[in-house]
């Protein structure tokens, strides 16, 4: 074990006790306080990874809005459904994880194909890797950091199917409030006067936010950053100005809303149309507009990204249905 | 990897700065121990949110005070006292929630045992 | 293939019941008059068609009718010597019952259900007949289960649904049996069309056993239509049908398409080489010979009489596995010509029993003392089909034997002379107490259970009486004038001529 | 890699990857609770995922497809996620008085006939 | 190619128009539209199903125009060709009867249908491992938003089908990161040369393999589809057991008969067909012994998928081009024939007022022509000729039969075909019980039943077009 690897191990040590806290903890909630925590570690490590983008994403959806929603359901559903915890089998399974990856390890460590396979064989006479012939066009991509290179250029049709993904779990949310049912107590529990602090530091924190998310956006071209970082980023601003009753109901019957839910993917799908009739092919942007049509795509994204995740952590039957 | 980490780049910095970063960074190491013996030992909320959230708070700005000394330059410097601000203000605001929060719940706890006595 | 007259015939055939059954069932119930006029024109649309099949045919004329279903496995609709005779019998014998049960369900509910399904079944029935290969064989086979069940489900009691499960799990299970017989024959030959003679002899040593295999799956198949014994289980509960269901089906219909599946699987797809090469036909003789004994003395058991008449028909239709098994030309027109006569005696048998359960409400064989007096022409009918049974001169069933018990010595096999002997002991034995008690017993103190019709002229509805009677007068005429050349006596002999290549 | 210790960081990261995807497996088969089954599969993702980007950093500049791959992941395992959960809360709670028109007339099992 | 693409626009272009303006029109015109749109690209599906078919071989198209093996590459051979056919179809179908029967359906479903109609037809064309990954979960999604369609009481196993169904999309992840780790290549058709059978591409295919099985509800994962696809409206569940549950196993074939190398293949192939020839039983049995319509209707799902994994694992390890025909002739058989089964079940279910199979008695006097269409829909299942169900299991036995040691598999064939009989007549038997009637409410809806009646005749013709898919499948789906 050189030095080195210290802060490796602190941080899988750590890693390891909080999913095992946030699967077997004995109450629900601790579990839930241990799953948040257990977000932001793991945006640790993707930073420690190199993966600033995903360390920006993670900590926005992973521990922020997954947090949120779960905070949701402890109060939606107080008592735990089955009482069943029988801690024997917990120890078992930490014992199973822990065999299992380390009989992983060994086989790494013996045949290390896995590990410094065909990645940067560029000699190989098999055609380069799906990387090598990356890395080699972000040049003519349009933007200049590979990873939006990748998200929006060379994979368009992955982020396109990303944004109906989105679109299918909030039209799938919909389906929770029917029409026939009347809009139930809790929904328009408002934040308790009291506590008038909490509006007031909304206040504040709100600009932020949304500077921050049009700083990443507008970033995300030439360093890490982008469409989902920023659109989660709003999504925040949105649940916190919701809560606290700052941001009145987004009616679903308002034609806006409805539209800046869909721009999203449906800006993208008539690009894509778009190219195939006048292009030379589907999603193969003409080489000049490339970085502006990118860009525009973002925006788009950006803006449907952060109204279906404000929708989808805390929309409510007035927001959805009315 | 264990070279490209985000290992401390030892820029040519003076040996004073040097060591004072270092000292700062061992102060703020032993202000979070003992916020988390605070949490542990402490007996009811509101002790322990005062000790997270004073001691923390302390601890981080000897911590960014520290990494400053150690990489002297103008960006890391804002980017850590800013990130010191928001840690700060955010540490408050929830503080207090907290407090207020918790002190409602036990004064209508005292209500209904007096309606049920 | 050219869409000329000659193709579309067999077509036609099948078409003229399949659509007037299609349009009975859209007909309302209270609809009588409607019913009854599709029902009749299309029995005389068919009668006609049949009628011109035949001229064609004898003049030498082909009708073959092709459709692409499989790969390598052609829709085949082939109007051959054989065939033609089992949809001539079908024809006719649908004529009669058709008039039979118009009568017999004068009110009773769903009778645009029953005729739908009459209709669908006969169409089956001719569509296996006219089948040019084993595919549409199988098609038409599956398809005359499907068509069969709700008859022997119609009345709906808890019995008739019993009865149609039963029936249901022996057909469905013959069915994936001789499907799997059918798809090994086509791995190892494909499926052309039946060929007099067979179109397996050359294979026959090379692939011996997967052959043998072949044919005892196909036999299985057949031989639960054709109630070989330990597959004869569903036949007597389906007794619980209506009586115009048990005639035309389980006499007829059914039945017969088992014996005719055999009939063309040893003729015309293994031929009588192949099979006497791969020593099959020893089994089958012998499995044929158990059941006619074996039903013949379980007949003897039954009180009920359609219980009787069932295990009866179970024995009769082994005379034609047994024929056919024999392999000699003789021993095959008796078993041809025992496919037409059997159907005529029995659908005697089964119009009579309707009539005295549905006029005097008799169904155990004690309540018949003295039903000579009150119903003559129906017990009349009655001996004439029950002696025909048992073999008696000049009614048709003499024949059958006598060619069967001639062909059967042409091929030295003289054990069968006693299993026939036997029979015939056997079918006197549980038919002449019928016969005595209808005339020679005094009629029943008190009086039969109800006494319908008691006020007309004739002893029942006419509708009741007269087929019956046809058919009696047809199994005399067909004995009597068997040696004409119009006879199925003759039509027989025509075929296996053919069939034999003489 | 210069120095070949016994093992890199990336291997120990690759090995907690699956470690945390087996134990998440092991929670999903024998918890009861739908919301903790919901955080189990939310493991199992962030397991998945930790196994990709340690895959991602095994050449000095991180592997861009790959950190695109996960991103997409997250965005799909969040959208997801919030739909379960809701859907659990909605299954768990009498909200509203929702009247499904498919078995208006079943609600009474069969009718008994007359 | 595009023939093919723009059949998978255009119901995504529509869906997302109806989500847009779906407030503003009455039911009738949101389900007018989304009909025109499915009929519409039915008519590109046939215009790409004739142009694979001149051009020979399948057709080859880059997204975005980067070089081969950079852009996602969308596959069209004819294999994908007749599915998208086929999704387009049944799309119709069940578009038909959701929009004409008098009960009608809720204003949702159009635009998801539109949604799952595009999900579906994007896996049918890709042929690369993550964007699959993708398309299956967007396909999970959209199930389990038409499945929490019906209602309260469908929240339940909906929640449960989601959770599982998001648990094996990350299976699948899983083995896609551990192959792109090992080979660099995301490719289907790049990756199929380069694959070894060593430690890692095991563990992966084995990750994606119990992952895409648990999505598809083969054997032995599939407790959670009776629950979810008998709580569905009657629409739903058509569309579900007919189309939803071949997505991830067109994937299983793709990752089987391509990806992975042959030796690997050869060695799963008998653990396929085994685990399918016990689907057919076990499914088979808790179909005879289920209490209600719609949970035996759904099981007979679970076993009529045994048919295809049977017909699959024989394909690996014999590499036949009869199996390949035989296993997507069942999958098109079964589609037609399931939404039939499934529409004419919930037209009975609604029409007698009752969920249990009991209630049934008397159903061929009271429902006549729903109860012929379960009949005939069953008669397919079973494989009654002249039916599609038939055809394939035709095409299926014929090289089983050849050689006299693969005579078991025929076998496990004719133990399936009498299992799918008894629970088929199980309920037929009882439809004609006249002692115990159970009356239907005031007047049934005829033109649902008769829209339940299409599909079926359509699975009984389809024998008459056996040869033309006979042909068109005999490439191979290379």
């Amino acid at each position: 074990m050189s030095a080195e690897l210290l802060p490796d191990m602190t941080l899988t040590l750590l890693l390891l006790i909080m999913a095992w806290g946030a699967l077997y903890a004995p109450q629900r909630s601790d579990a839930m306080a241990l799953f948040i925590a257990f977000g932001v570690v793991v945006a640790l490590i993707w930073a420690r990874l190199d993966a600033p983008d995903l360390a920006l994403a993670e900590a926005a959806i992973g521990a922020g809005l997954t947090g949120v929603l779960l905070m949701h359901a402890a109060r939606a559903l107080p008592d735990e459904l089955h009482r069943s915890n029988r801690t024997a089998t917990y120890w078992g399974a930490l014992a199973f994880a822990v065999v299992a990856s380390l009989m992983f390890l060994a086989h790494l460590l013996t045949d290390d194909s896995l590990l410094n396979a065909g990645l940067l064989d560029t000699d190989s006479d098999v055609t380069p890797s799906l990387r090598v012939l990356a890395d080699a066009n972000v040049a003519d991509s349009g933007v200049s950091h590979p990873v939006t290179a990748v998200l929006l250029n060379f994979r368009a049709w992955d982020t396109l199917l990303e944004l109906l993904v989105l679109l299918f779990a909030l039209s799938g949310l919909r389906q929770l409030f029917p029409r026939e049912s009347a809009p139930d107590d809790h929904a328009t529990s408002r934040w308790p006067e009291s506590l008038a602090l909490m509006s007031a530091w909304a206040r504040v924190l709100a600009p932020l936010l949304v500077v921050t998310g049009g700083y990443l956006l507008w970033r995300g071209s030439s360093a890490p950053g982008g469409a989902f970082q920023a659109g989660s980023l709003l999504a925040a601003a949105a649940v916190m100005l919701r809560l606290t009753g700052l941001l009145p109901a987004l009616r679903w019957s308002s034609v806006w809303l409805r539209l800046s839910v869909v721009a999203g993917a449906l800006f993208f799908l008539s690009v894509a149309a778009a190219t195939a009739i006048w292009g030379d092919g589907w999603l193969t942007y003409p080489a000049a507009a490339s970085g502006l049509l990118i860009v525009s795509i973002e925006i788009f994204a950006t803006l449907s990204i952060a109204i279906t995740l404000s929708l989808l952590v805390i929309g409510e039957w007035e927001d959805l249905r009315s | 990897m264990s070279d490209a980490g985000i290992a401390l780049s030892t820029v040519a910095v003076s040996t004073v700065a040097f060591y004072t970063g270092w000292l700062c960074l061992l102060a703020a190491s032993a202000f979070f121990v003992t916020a988390a013996l605070g949490l542990l030992r402490f007996p009811d909320l509101y002790s322990r949110l005062h000790a997270v959230t004073k001691t923390d708070t302390l601890g981080l700005g000897l911590l960014a005070l520290g990494l400053t000394l150690l990489d002297p330059s103008w960006r890391t410097a804002l980017i850590l006292l800013l990130v010191w601000l928001l840690v700060m203000a955010s540490g408050a605001v929830n503080c207090q929630l907290l407090a207020r929060y918790n002190l409602e719940q036990d004064e209508q706890d005292e209500e209904d045992d007096q309606h049920v006595r | 293939m050219t869409l000329s007259w000659t193709t579309l015939l067999p077509v036609l055939i099948i078409l003229s019941s399949l659509i007037p059954g299609l349009l009975i069932f859209a007909t309302p119930e209270a609809a009588a008059r409607r019913r009854i006029t599709l029902n009749l024109t299309g029995v005389s649309l068919k009668l006609l068609l049949v009628g011109l099949m035949l001229a064609g045919v004898s003049q030498g004329l082909e009708f073959r009718f092709e459709l692409t279903f499989l790969p390598g496995a052609q829709l085949v609709l082939q109007g051959d010597a054989l065939a033609l005779q089992f949809v001539a019998l079908s024809s006719v014998l649908w004529l009669m019952t058709t008039i039979y049960a118009i009568a017999y369900l004068e009110n009773s509910p769903l009778r645009s259900r029953f005729f739908g399904y009459f209709s669908l079944c006969v169409s089956t029935t001719v569509g296996l007949a006219l089948a040019g290969n084993m595919i549409t064989f199988l098609l038409f086979y599956e398809l005359l289960t499907l068509a069969t069940f709700p008859l022997v489900v119609h009345r709906g009691t808890p019995e008739a649904l019993r009865a149609g499960r039963v029936y249901l799990a022996y057909t469905l299970g013959g069915g994936a049996l001789l499907l799997m017989g059918i798809a090994l024959l086509h791995s190892i030959a494909g499926t052309p069309d039946f060929v007099p003679g067979g179109y397996l002899t050359a294979l026959a040593d090379e692939h011996a056993f997967s052959l043998r295999i072949a044919f005892g799956l196909m036999i299985l198949g057949l031989g639960v239509k054709a109630a070989l014994v330990p597959l004869h289980g569903w036949l007597p509960q389906a007794m619980v049908a209506p009586a115009p269901v048990s005639a035309l089906l389980h006499a007829v219909a059914v039945v017969k398409a088992g014996a005719f599946g055999i009939i063309r699987v040893v003729y015309d797809v293994y031929g009588i080489e192949a099979t006497t090469l791969l020593s099959l036909t020893q089994p089958l003789m012998w499995l044929a010979a158990i059941t006619i004994i074996f039903a013949s003395i379980r007949a003897l058991q039954q009180q009920d009489i359609k219980k009787r008449l069932a295990y009866s028909t179970v024995s009769q239709v082994s005379y034609i596995t047994l024929g056919v098994s024999l392999v000699g030309p003789i021993a095959a027109v008796g078993a041809i010509v025992h496919l037409v006569h059997q159907g005529l005696m029995k659908v005697t048998l089964f119009f009579c029993a309707g009539n005295f359960a549905e006029t005097l409400g008799i169904h155990k064989i004690q309540e018949m003392d003295g039903l000579g007096q009150r119903m003559p022409w129906s017990m009349a009918a009655f001996t004439v089909g029950a002696l025909g049974m048992i073999g008696v001169p000049p009614i048709a069933g003499f024949i059958s034997k006598w060619y069967l018990i001639t062909g059967a010595l042409e091929v030295n096999q003289q054990w069968v002379l006693l299993v026939l002997g036997g029979s015939a002991l056997l079918n006197a034995a549980y038919f002449l107490p019928l016969i005595y008690r209808g005339w020679f017993r005094a009629p029943p103190a008190g009086g039969w259970h109800d006494n319908n019709f008691a006020d007309q002229r004739l002893e029942t509805h006419w509708m009741l009486l007269l087929p019956p009677l046809i058919t009696a007068l047809l199994s005399i005429l067909v004995g009597v004038f068997a040696g004409t050349i119009f006879s199925p006596l003759g039509w027989s002999q025509f075929i296996v001529n053919r069939e034999f290549g003489l | 890699m210069t120095d070949t210790p016994l093992m890199t960081a990336i291997e120990l990261y690759l090995t907690l990857g699956v470690a945390v995807f087996l134990l998440s497996l092991h929670g999903l088969m024998t918890l009861h609770d739908p919301i903790r089954r919901l955080i189990a599969v939310n493991l199992m993702g962030a397991g998945t995922f930790l196994v990709m980007v340690s895959l991602a950093r095994r050449s000095e500049v991180p592997d861009p497809v790959l950190h695109a791959l996960v991103v997409t992941g997250l965005v799909v395992a969040i959208s997801a996620t919030a739909f379960a959960l809701r859907l659990i809360i909605a299954a768990h709670t009498e909200g509203g008085k929702q009247r499904d028109r498919e078995d208006r007339n079943t609600e009474g099992g069969g009718k008994q006939p007359p | 190619m595009n023939f093919a693409l723009l059949s998978l626009a255009i119901p995504l272009f529509s869906g997302l128009l109806l989500l847009l303006c779906g407030r503003a029109l009455r039911t009738r015109i949101t389900g007018f539209i989304a009909i025109a749109s499915t009929l519409i690209s039915l008519v590109c599906a046939w215009f790409a199903l004739q142009e694979v078919a001149a051009a020979g071989t399948s057709l080859l198209l880059n997204l975005g125009g980067w070089e081969t093996g950079l852009a996602i590459r969308m596959r069209l051979s004819s294999l994908s060709a007749l599915l998208l056919l086929f999704t387009a179809l049944m799309h119709l179908l069940i578009g038909l009867y959701a929009g004409l029967n008098r009960a009608g359906i809720n204003r949702d479903f159009w635009a998801l249908s539109c949604f799952l109609h595009g999900s579906l037809a994007a896996l049918w064309l890709s042929a690369d491992l993550f964007n699959l990954y993708i398309t299956l979960e967007l396909l999970g999604l959209t199930a389990v938003a038409m499945v929490a369609l019906s209602g309260k009481k469908a929240y339940r196993p909906a929640a449960h089908y989601l959770i599982l169904s998001l648990a094996a999309s990350l299976f699948y992840l899983l083995g896609v990161a551990l192959l792109y780790g090992r080979y660099g290549e995301l490719d289907v058709l790049l990756l199929a040369p380069r694959t070894e059978a060593d430690v890692t591409t095991r563990l992966a295919l084995l990750l994606m393999t119990t992952g895409l099985m648990l999505k598809s509800a083969l054997w032995p994962l599939h407790l959670w589809l009776p629950p979810a696809h008998a709580s569905a409206p009657t629409a739903v569940s058509a569309l579900l057991s007919g189309l939803v549950v071949k997505g991830p196993l067109y994937i299983l074939w793709v990752l089987w008969s391509e990806v992975a190398p042959p030796a690997l293949a050869q060695q799963i192939g008998p653990v396929l067909a085994i685990a399918g020839m016990i689907a057919l039983t076990a499914g088979g049995l808790s179909a005879m012994r289920s209490p209600s319509i719609k949970t035996l209707v759904a099981y007979s799902t679970v076993a009529q998928l045994g048919y295809a994994l049977m017909a699959l694992g024989l394909l690996l390890t014999w590499q036949l081009p009869q199996m390949h025909i035989a296993l997507w002739l069942f999958v098109i058989a079964h589609g037609l024939a399931k939404a039939s089964l499934f529409l004419a079940a919930g037209e009975m279910q609604s029409s007698l007022g009752t969920r249990r199979v009991a209630g049934l008695r008397g159903a061929t006097q009271t429902v006549p022509v729903a109860m012929f269409a379960f009949a005939v829909a069953g008669g397919s299942l079973i494989g009654l000729p002249p039916s599609g169900g038939f055809l394939a299991k035709w095409v299926l036995l014929e090289p089983l039969l050849s050689q006299p040691q693969n005579w078991p598999w025929a076998l496990g064939v004719l133990l399936g075909t009498l299992v799918s009989a008894a629970y088929i007549f199980r309920v037929v038997a009882l439809s004609f019980d006249r002692a115990r009637i159970n009356p239907p409410d005031i007047n049934p809806d005829r033109v649902g039943h008769w829209l339940a009646l299409l599909p079926a005749l359509m699975v009984w013709g389809m024998a008459l077009s056996g040869e033309w898919l006979i042909q068109l499948l005999a490439g191979g789906g290379v």
